[in-house]
């Protein structure tokens, strides 16, 4: 099924490529029908899945090369399922919302769906060079969505992120390959193996650990993007066209987060344990910086772009808590952050489509004029300001919560970031949606098409579902989490805190909160 | 007698949430005044389900009670779980109650605005948003509708959101909460990594065996933290001014009668944990006493009707601070309930004027409504003679209790007392002050300006919160602690601040208290019923000190120079220079080394064969002494 | 073997070299005697090569894993020969099919530069099979003299004369390096036959070993010069730049194949005992072509220069895998054989788009020529993502499998220099890829290509992606092919 | 007396093969450079004889062959190009000669 799901928009990108160039009005509505289909295969993994199963489901296997011990390896476990999900939610949704794209329209659709097999195939992957290889495959379509559909700067911004995700992953691939050689220093048959489940019973020095942290963790942080390695993401966005910055922003980021919590947590648990300080120090600064720069923001999704990178820091800062709330939230904010920014940047695409700027200064008062695309947008930015009810309260509520725990001066610090998340998307929509009417260009502004709304609803819908029952993602994600834990304290000195005295707390963090 | 089951509570939620969700879809097609009417019978119902529900507590049979409705976040121990103790119920009541009546109120105030069903969405979601907070189990919960009512609350005051100041008003409103928040969020971090859960029944039957040396200090000064947010308390009331750029009703209902309440309900509910920690509650106490004197002496000099308002609102919550923090919690909460009673009069009268004046809210241009707004104008005159605490009005009773409560805890707190006390003073000539620069005296109307009554759907209300103002007092009399025994369920265990023993002693707190009141009302009389120069003269005779007083202290413009300027500077340096020259420029520099290292080596490649061959014979002779050093040795 | 009597040959071993040498000097005679159209002359070549590969597919399948000797040991029959004598084969056919406008343009001397290319292409097979040293000698002195004249065969152009001139005498200077090295060799063991000289060294402790440690210096830089490995690289951009665009890939791709397999078989199989000694070297050279040939791409303005110095960075990755010793030939050869197949395929892509006969290809010439011809700019496109080993290309798998065996042997900082310089490299090939797809193009003028460089450049593509994702089969078929 | 051990012809090759790598570096004359390369290659045949020599064996002395072939062949091929750009340029020095470069 999990192959079946990998491979169903690639095979949709087949399609495609089959439509005569001439039948230019068959191309995105058969794309967005051929981008269901694994939406469909995506849901049905969803309601196969084990409820109280921690450890990897539905698993396939085929030996792609026997000597160098790579092969086909899916699996879906808590961890990844709810990414896939939204994965396979957002492509249609985000083809729905590219009609501006007329220019080499059966290109940018065969992009997309090439994405999408990528994306899957790296939340899927068990092997670490079908990891990789995902991974790096991604860069291609993503590369030619902002390259070639993108805005003025688009090719500076697609080299960009290609060259800087590249170089990231680069020292990733050294690690892979140092972790498949080691395996077959240890094993019996002395076999290289890329297999995640083999190389989980290696026995690694503290050193080695410390480097190929160190390596899994650069690729990643630059993915996430985790300050100071983030200045790609601003330039990404801004340039990319709709599609992109939804995908981007709602799903190859988390490509970086998923990486530390599939692999530098369970790979080298001793590093993980000992690099807590360095990742949440990082997660913290961005927290705050991301949020601090993107209050000034004076384009609109640059604004958004930066909210990003706060809200990213959340997650690192939930994974390295290392605690089971805070694991759950980094996970559900993974996919939270995805639903609702995804929707914010879908609605800057709309509003870009009708006045084609995004410069918060071009726009005043829009809500008289548009109140619909002001409601969604009010409504998505509560989402991500962390609204309890919405979803992105739950997530940042369980970072918090449960990173104090074991990082209090951290989760006081990264507290404070929800107070700025505040300021910078209400000044925003303060400044675009209120006040008088400014602007001829704006007051001949449309408000949202059926079919645009159509395209927000179900976001907006499971931003409210993921806020009241998150239970439907955490259920499924809290056995994954525990057995992430368990090997962590099996295979460290590391106890997961219990709840206890606050002056224990203090004694046994790594700071001294606040007071 | 029916028995209604604790598990049905959640429909005192769900009526107002259905409404506000049936408007919000159906909002326009209802249209109006039907959407209002619709509304108004969402809050009545939540109102209905909930007296119902509360009449074990009143027959004295009931016990507090929990049920869950869903698991929400299992892993730091929230669901949303409703509690049903006398405490919430009391709340419920009120917040149900002056909710309806405002809702009533505003099928009036809102007659002929485009966007009157969106208005009543607003308010009955927001009437929702204070039910979870007041009906939660658990702190997460109460954090749901902590938020969701700052939501509510931004969302009406930009209500008007074409006006920027209104826009404006309702960031600044939810900005300021945050920061609040901030400290709240915190409470409940440290309360979950002691208790490893956010369940009421789970922290407080643990409180004092888990809770030792700073830690329930900690914890209770971040839930104060966001209680004076939410509740405008130095140094967060600044936002709750503004506030009043949204329709008068909200005013009443949200930012005077329930939601502003918050904190104190906070503080109230989180009493096993204050009562563990002293200095916390004295702060309280301490912030309580200073914000009610210094909203008091703004208070003065508005001459903005309904600023007047906000800034006695803001006071006497400093008044209910200073009951709760000096463990007077049930007095707190009796004044907090009395207080929805008057103020909610006081904002709905005041509507009523500005509904009447067109708009008008400047009080000098105000004067002799006496006449055409009778209504109004008594039920008003109620309100002012409550707040001001003249007996046997609602008023008189709570602060009567909370200022002797705080007298008998003795020590420093005695200054708190003086505070309180001088306080009265200030409050009654504010009131009495705005009662006569706005009914009394002559006209001093702009032109085509003909104030008339306003309509039965706002006179009503407005007559049923003066009755309440007038009675709803005598639930809790020295001679008859009624609310205090009614809250006994909700403070088991908790160590309450009483009155002093003595009645003599309780007679002197109490005369001392009525005469700051009718001195104060007195010196409004006097120097406002006069001639408008005559005013003038009066308000000069305090220097500059008025001009503070008008101008707030200058404190948003200090905000704005101390916080606002340098932090929007600091973040314009973060991202143009920080982040782009520096975090950028690294990233943009290494790309430059790599191509200068090229450019750099390029001269080598001259083209010139003998110079390569150079570089061959060099690369070779550097490889042969390498090997033959490495041979070698 | 009694004297007079003819020695024992294996023909059959030698039957593909055997038709390419007489196929040249067939065509030669053809062209002197019949005069027949280039179009013939072409085709017959071609044919020619067809056979060869047919025979040398033959001869791959034949080849016992140990490998015969031949013509008195002076070659060697193994697998390792075989599949270079395929990988040139194939590189070949590509070459000439795609360049046949450059033989159409050459006229009545298109003769000659078929033949060139037939004695080329033998010679670099016979080096990559010889097991001794003058042998090599004289396989690599026959292909390369070939590439001099190939490089100016055009001889109407100044570049093109310029170019043919450096290679030239660099080239004997390298030459004249790698027989010298061989002659210090010979002094220091008594011997030329590679697996006499492992033999001995295994056998005899060397006394003074400073000369033969000269002599395999001086060997392993003169094959490094002709594999363009730092710091001896520094006429590549130059004749790459200025030979004409029908021919630069092949000299490239065969030179690489030859200069590498005679670098693997003497290092592995003659000095393999040696390898503590030579493999730091080598690890050094592989650093150090990986990262000037990387920077410099970077700044290169001319396609083909930026070409030659990937070439420069490749050589590199190829070292790398040699660094790690025998294990690490099957690495090397299926490095070798998939980045030929992109080199030749990219400079195809530049012969159609700036002639066949022409000398320097300014990258400004590559704007926007996915909509002057969306199939050239796929095809260079592949070939590049394939330089740059980017997953789902045969790139992609021939340098993990490089980095691999360098891992596994000890070199790990080496990989890291690897990984950072393949890092650096994807900015030069996106680079290339950013003009032709993002970049409007300064004309509209469409760029056709031919039915032979269609054919060819599809071809190199499918290998390039199809590979990629299923390298199963050429895995197989270089794992024999080792060094022992 | 004196003997003559093949480490003298050897060192002696070792100098030509200098001298002519010299040369090649030094001289402009395209003409002179080659000549310099035959130097170097003389050397290597030195070398190959006087090693034979001490080994007892002939391969040396072969190979002396072969390496005079492919020096003939190369400096054919050399004068042929030589000859092109002369005329083209009238000027065999190698310094004039840097069109492709950087």
């Amino acid at each position: 099924m999990l192959t079946l799901l990998v491979l169903t928009p690639l095979l949709g990108a087949v399609v495609i490529s089959l439509v005569p160039a001439r039948r230019r009005e068959l191309q995105l509505p058969l794309g967005i029908a051929l981008s269901a289909a694994p939406l469909g295969v995506a849901g049905a993994v969803f309601v196969s899945f084990e409820k109280g199963e921690g450890s990897f489901q539905m698993v396939e296997k085929m030996v792609w090369w026997e000597p160098w011990g790579i092969s086909w390896h899916l699996g879906v476990d808590g961890i990844s399922l709810g990414l896939v999900a939204l994965t396979t939610l957002l492509f249609p949704l985000s083809l729905a919302a590219s009609d501006a794209i007329t220019h080499r329209r059966k290109a940018f659709v065969m992009a997309m769906l090439v994405l999408e097999t990528g994306l899957i195939g790296t939340f899927l992957a068990l092997d670490l060079v079908l990891f990789f290889v995902f991974f790096e495959v991604i860069l291609v379509p993503m590369y030619l969505i902002i390259g070639i559909w993108g805005g003025e700067r688009r090719v500076y911004a697609a080299v960009k992120f290609f060259i800087y995700t590249a170089v990231g992953s680069a020292l990733l691939l050294a690690a892979i390959i140092a972790l498949a050689v080691m395996h077959a220093s240890q094993s019996v048959e002395g076999a290289l193996s890329f297999d995640y489940l083999a190389l989980l019973d290696l026995e690694i020095s503290s050193t080695a650990q410390m480097w190929l942290f160190g390596a899994f963790a650069l690729a990643f942080a630059i993915k996430v993007p985790l300050f100071p390695f983030h200045t790609w993401l601003p330039d990404a966005h801004v340039e990319a066209p709709t599609a992109g910055s939804v995908l981007l922003a709602g799903v190859l980021l988390k490509l970086g987060t998923y990486g530390l919590l599939r692999f530098n947590l369970t790979l080298f648990p001793e590093a993980t344990v000992s690099l807590v300080p360095v990742l949440a120090v990082l997660a913290v600064v961005g927290i705050i910086y991301g949020a601090v720069v993107a209050i000034v923001q004076p384009d609109l999704k640059k604004l958004v772009a930066y909210s990003s990178v706060s809200h990213l820091g959340f997650v690192v800062l939930g994974i390295f808590a290392l605690t089971s709330a805070g694991l759950q939230g980094a996970v559900i904010q993974n996919v939270n952050h995805g639903l609702t920014t995804g929707a914010l940047f879908l609605l800057v695409g709309m509003l870009y489509d009708r006045r084609h700027t995004k410069k918060i200064a071009d726009f005043g008062g829009l809500a008289s004029r548009v109140p619909m695309m002001a409601g969604f947008f009010l409504f998505m930015a509560f989402a991500s300001i962390g609204l309890p009810g919405l979803n992105g309260f739950v997530g940042e509520f369980l970072v918090l919560v449960g990173s104090f725990p074991s990082l209090p001066a951290y989760a006081v610090v990264a507290a404070f970031g929800v107070v700025l998340a505040a300021i910078y998307m209400l000044w925003a929509y303060q400044r675009v949606f209120t006040g008088p009417l400014t602007g001829m260009a704006n007051r001949k502004l449309v408000d949202l098409s059926p079919k645009e709304t159509a395209i927000l609803s179900p976001l907006a819908a499971l931003v409210l579902l993921l806020g009241l029952y998150p239970g439907i993602l955490l259920d499924r994600t809290a056995p994954s989490v525990e057995a992430i834990l368990d090997r962590i304290e099996q295979t460290t000195d590391y106890q997961v805190p219990s709840p206890g005295r606050l002056e224990d707390v203090f004694a046994s963090g790594s700071g001294d909160g606040e007071g | 007698m029916i028995e209604l089951p604790t598990e049905a509570l959640w429909l005192v939620i769900a009526f107002p949430l259905g409404g506000a969700l049936l408007l919000h879809f159906a909002g326009r097609w209802l249209g109006e005044p039907l959407a209002g009417y619709l509304a108004s019978a969402a809050s009545l119902a939540a109102l209905a389900v909930a007296a119902v529900a509360a009449v074990p507590f009143f027959t004295g049979e009931g016990h507090p009670s929990q049920s869950l409705l869903w698991e929400w976040m299992p892993a730091v121990g929230a669901s949303f779980e409703i509690s049903w103790d006398p405490l919430s119920a009391l709340m419920t009541l009120v917040v149900t109650g002056v909710g309806s009546l405002i809702h009533i109120y505003s099928v009036g105030y809102m007659h002929g605005d485009p966007r009157f069903a969106r208005f009543f969405t607003y308010l009955n979601l927001f009437t929702a948003s204070m039910l979870t907070l007041v009906l939660a189990g658990n702190y997460a919960m109460l954090f749901v509708g902590w938020e969701l009512v700052g939501l509510c609350s931004y969302l009406l005051i930009s209500f008007w959101f074409t006006r920027p100041s209104a826009a404006s008003a309702g960031k600044k409103a939810f900005v300021v909460n945050r920061i609040g928040d901030f400290g709240f969020l915190i409470a409940l971090m440290l309360i979950f990594s002691t208790f490893g859960t956010l369940s009421y029944t789970g922290v407080f039957d643990r409180a004092a065996q888990e809770l030792s040396g700073w830690a329930p200090t900690i914890i209770g000064l971040m839930l104060a933290a966001g209680a004076v947010g939410k509740s405008a308390q130095i140094p967060l009331y600044v936002w709750l001014p503004d506030a009043m750029e949204g329709p008068t009703p909200v005013s009443a209902l949200i930012h005077a009668a329930t939601m502003v309440t918050a904190g104190v309900y906070v503080i109230a509910r989180s009493a096993p944990i204050f009562e563990l920690a002293p200095v916390a509650s004295g702060v309280v106490a301490a912030v309580g006493a200073i914000t009610a004197l210094w909203a008091a002496t703004i208070a003065i000099g508005q001459s903005d009707i309904k600023r007047v308002l906000a800034y006695s609102t803001i006071s006497q919550l400093g008044y209910m601070f200073l009951a709760v923090g000096a463990t007077a919690y049930v007095a707190g909460v009796f004044h907090l309930m009395t207080h929805a009673f008057f103020k909610a009069l006081l904002f709905l009268a005041a509507g009523s004027v500005i509904h009447a004046m067109g708009g008008r809210q400047d009080m000098e241009e105000m004067g002799g409504l006496r006449k055409a707004m009778p209504v109004t104008f008594v039920t008003m005159g109620v309100g002012v003679v409550a707040i001001a605490g003249i007996p046997p009005l609602a008023g008189f009773w709570s602060k009567d209790e909370i200022l002797s409560v705080v007298f008998n805890q003795g020590g420093w707190y005695t200054a708190l007392w003086l505070i309180g006390l001088i306080t009265a003073l200030l409050t009654a000539f504010y009131m009495f002050r705005q009662f006569v620069m706005v009914f009394l005296g002559k006209p001093r109307w702009p032109e085509g300006v003909t104030p008339h009554e306003s309509p039965r759907s706002m006179t009503v209300p407005l007559v049923i919160l003066a009755i309440l103002s007038v009675a709803g007092g005598l639930v809790n009399t020295p001679f008859r602690l009624g609310l205090e025994h009614f809250l006994e369920p909700s403070f088991e265990g908790v160590r309450l601040g009483h009155p002093p023993e003595g009645v003599g002693l309780v007679l002197v707190l109490a005369a001392l208290a009525v005469g700051a009141g009718v001195v104060g009302a007195a010196m409004a009389f006097f120097a406002y019923h006069r001639p408008p120069e005559a005013w003038r003269r009066f308000q000069s005779g305090f220097g500059k000190l008025w001009g503070w007083w008008e101008n707030a202290y200058g404190v948003d413009d200090a905000y704005g120079a101390m916080l606002v300027t340098p932090g929007r500077r600091l973040s314009e340096q973060t991202a143009f220079g920080v982040d782009m020259k520096v975090v950028d420029g690294a990233v943009n520099g290494v790309a430059w080394l790599v191509q200068a290292t090229g450019r750099l080596i390029r001269p080598a490649q001259s083209g010139l064969v003998r110079q390569y061959g150079l570089w061959f014979g060099l690369g070779l002779v550097a490889l042969l002494i390498w090997i033959l050093v490495r041979g070698v040795a | 073997m009694s004297p007079g009597a003819f020695p024992d040959v294996a023909w059959a071993g030698l039957a593909p070299e055997l038709v390419m040498v007489l196929g040249a000097v067939v065509l030669l005679l053809l062209d002197v005697q019949v005069k027949p159209g280039v179009k013939v002359l072409w085709r017959s070549a071609s044919a020619i090569m067809v056979i060869a590969l047919a025979l040398g597919i033959w001869q791959w399948i034949v080849t016992e894993p140990g490998g015969e000797l031949a013509f008195g040991g002076m070659l060697i029959l193994d697998p390792a020969a075989a599949f270079a004598r395929l990988v040139v084969l194939v590189v070949s056919i590509l070459a000439i099919s795609a360049g046949r406008s450059l033989f159409v343009q050459l006229g009545n001397r298109a003769a000659e530069g078929l033949a060139l290319v037939l004695l080329a292409s033998a010679g670099f097979v016979l080096m990559a099979a010889s097991q001794n040293l003058v042998m090599m000698f004289l396989g690599l002195e026959m292909g390369s003299i070939s590439l001099y004249i190939l490089a100016g065969i055009t001889g109407d152009g100044v570049r093109s004369d310029e170019a043919a001139l450096k290679y030239l005498l660099l080239g004997a200077v390298a030459s004249a390096v790698f027989i010298y090295g061989v002659a210090l060799v010979f002094a220091g063991t008594g011997s030329l036959g590679l697996v006499a000289i492992g033999g001995f060294l295994a056998q005899y402790l060397v006394l003074s070993p400073a000369v033969l440690l000269i002599g395999i210096g001086l060997i392993t830089v003169g094959l490094c010069f002709k594999v363009a490995a730092a710091p001896f690289h520094v006429w590549a951009p130059d004749v790459y730049q200025g030979a004409p665009a029908g021919i630069v890939g092949y000299m490239a791709a065969v030179a690489k194949v030859g200069g590498f397999a005679a670098l693997a078989r003497v290092l592995l199989s003659g000095f393999g005992t040696f390898r503590a000694d030579w493999a730091l070297v080598v690890a050094a050279i592989a650093a150090l072509s990986m990262m000037v040939g990387a920077v410099m791409a970077i700044i290169s303005t001319d396609i083909r220069r930026l070409l030659a110095y990937s070439g420069v960075a490749h050589a590199g990755f190829i070292l790398t895998g040699l660094a790690s010793g025998a294990p690490g030939s099957p690495s090397v050869w299926f490095y070798l054989a998939v980045y030929t197949v992109q080199l030749v395929a990219a400079f195809s892509v530049i012969s159609a788009v700036g002639g066949a006969a022409s000398s320097g290809s300014a990258l400004s010439d590559y704007r926007g020529l996915y909509r002057r011809s969306p199939f050239l700019a796929i095809a260079l496109s592949v070939s590049l993502l394939g330089m740059a080993g980017l997953p789902l290309t045969t790139g992609f798998v021939a340098k993990l499998g490089v980095f691999l065996q360098a891992w596994q042997h000890g070199l790990q900082w080496l990989v890291v220099v690897a990984v950072l310089a393949s890092a650096m490299a994807i900015y030069l090939y996106l680079r290339v890829i950013v003009t032709m797809y993002m970049h409007s193009p300064t004309t509209d003028d469409p760029v056709g290509s031919d039915r032979p460089t269609f054919w060819a450049l599809g071809f190199a593509t499918a290998v390039t992606v199809v590979l990629g994702v299923f390298p199963q089969p050429l895995l197989k078929l270089v794992e024999s092919a080792i060094y022992l | 007396m004196l003997e003559v051990t093949p480490g003298w012809y050897m060192t002696l090759a070792a100098a030509l093969f200098v001298l002519g790598l010299t040369g090649v570096l030094v001289r402009r004359n395209a003409l002179v450079m080659f000549m310099s390369v035959e130097l170097m290659l003389n050397a290597v045949n030195l070398t190959f004889v006087a090693a034979g020599r001490a080994a007892g064996v002939l391969d040396g002395q072969v190979a002396v062959f072969f390496v005079l072939v492919v020096a003939a062949a190369e400096v054919v091929v050399g004068l042929a190009i030589i000859v092109a750009i002369f005329r083209r340029r009238e000027t065999a020095s190698v310094d004039e000669l840097a069109a492709l470069r950087g």
